[in-house]
């Protein structure tokens, strides 16, 4: 199981470990972590929400994506759910490859989608007050009520 | 019958992570619409729409048994 | 010390802990591992050999060249000596930022400076033969006797 | 007295880790052309030069106690 939603922290060398290949010269870990100040407001705690069903589907397809975008590579993604506090480890991708420049693109890209598709939502708890985030930001609109025709390929 | 599935800020304004009700035959945007109107949400345009694990278009017909899960913009990583 | 030539296998979550920050979102890791085909030769085992003082203090170059350039970003790498085999783990680079396109950039420079500047040597031992490599491919050479002017700025 | 350090292939053509010779007033240059020709050495032009562990270049005058390290083109990582 290289794609997980976990209630309990990551163990960021058992993602590592998954991706271990003899063929590799690379491999890129990108751990996610609580951060205290976001536009100088002070976070206290996060709560994330996951369709979890869903959202191993959709980081299993960026899986697929990336090892058919970039050859030899092979992918692992953990991301947590439930309360994280400050420097907390939301999430851990590893990617390894052959040659290093494909590790740190294929790493990046799989972030990215991340943020485009996989079904998980942070809450955010300052001093005073709290919102899910991304709810109202309204920066990605979706006027067909889905994503990019991309985003429906597995 | 139909499973209908909130997560994020709209669970909370629905006050329910799920409920069920039979919508077989209507499209998403049907079901968006009668939704909005019945719980007051009014950022369903913003929302994705998924059937039975897959995103969904707002043209979509829902089939008899299909779970429909609506997705805010998500915030993971 | 952030900065280390080890001759022990690398512990990749000690080096990780060395820039956890309450000010980062993201950290990055790249662990280069000893891939067994390079070129479509087998690759037996490696023989890492370092100028360990001087290598130290470059690498630690590396870390003042990262930090300055990239606001808030914490660095530590260990990069490790003696006979590796296939897999394992010759170099971790951790940074850690405010802002994931950060870590990732700081992080793809910290091994480029590491395969310009820091003095550490592998030899490839094949089947039927050893070579030390960088020594006769003479794709760097340096007609001054040294690396770039921005190389020696400590 | 000088101590002058040599790595990788280099330290396989000498012979030995480090030789220690007084080379005080001589230029890097210098060093290496003496070099050169006592162990038929012909790849000093690609070859680094450290003078107490930091880059130096071929101009630099060695000091009384100087450790010279030649560097051969790196490939760790």
């Amino acid at each position: 199981m290289n794609f997980e939603i976990s209630k309990e922290p990551i163990q960021i060398q058992d993602v590592i470990d998954k991706v271990v290949q003899r063929e590799a010269g690379a491999i890129t870990t990108f751990i996610g972590t609580v951060r205290e100040l976001t536009a100088g407001k002070k976070t206290l705690f996060l709560i994330y929400e996951a369709y979890e069903p869903m959202a191993v589907k959709k980081l299993e397809q960026i899986g697929k994506e990336i090892e058919e975008r970039w050859s030899g590579a092979k992918v692992a993604i953990t991301h947590r759910i439930g309360k994280l506090e400050i420097t907390d480890v939301a999430v851990v991708i590893a990617v390894s490859t052959p040659h290093r420049a494909d590790a740190y693109e294929a790493n990046r890209y799989a972030i990215e989608r991340i943020k485009e598709i996989v079904p998980i939502w942070k809450k955010e708890h300052w001093e005073d007050g709290e919102e899910w985030i991304g709810n109202q930001l309204e920066t990605v609109a979706y006027p067909t009520g889905k994503p990019e025709e991309k985003d429906l390929n597995e | 019958m139909n499973k209908i599935m909130f997560f994020a800020h709209l669970r909370e304004a629905v006050g329910e992570e799920s409920i069920s009700i039979d919508v077989a035959g209507r499209s998403v945007a049907e079901l968006k619409e009668l939704l909005a109107n019945q719980y007051q949400l009014n950022q369903l345009d913003t929302v994705m729409t998924a059937i039975n694990e897959e995103f969904a278009t707002n043209e979509e017909i829902i089939q008899q048994g299909d779970i429909i899960a609506f997705i805010p913009p998500v915030s993971g990583g």
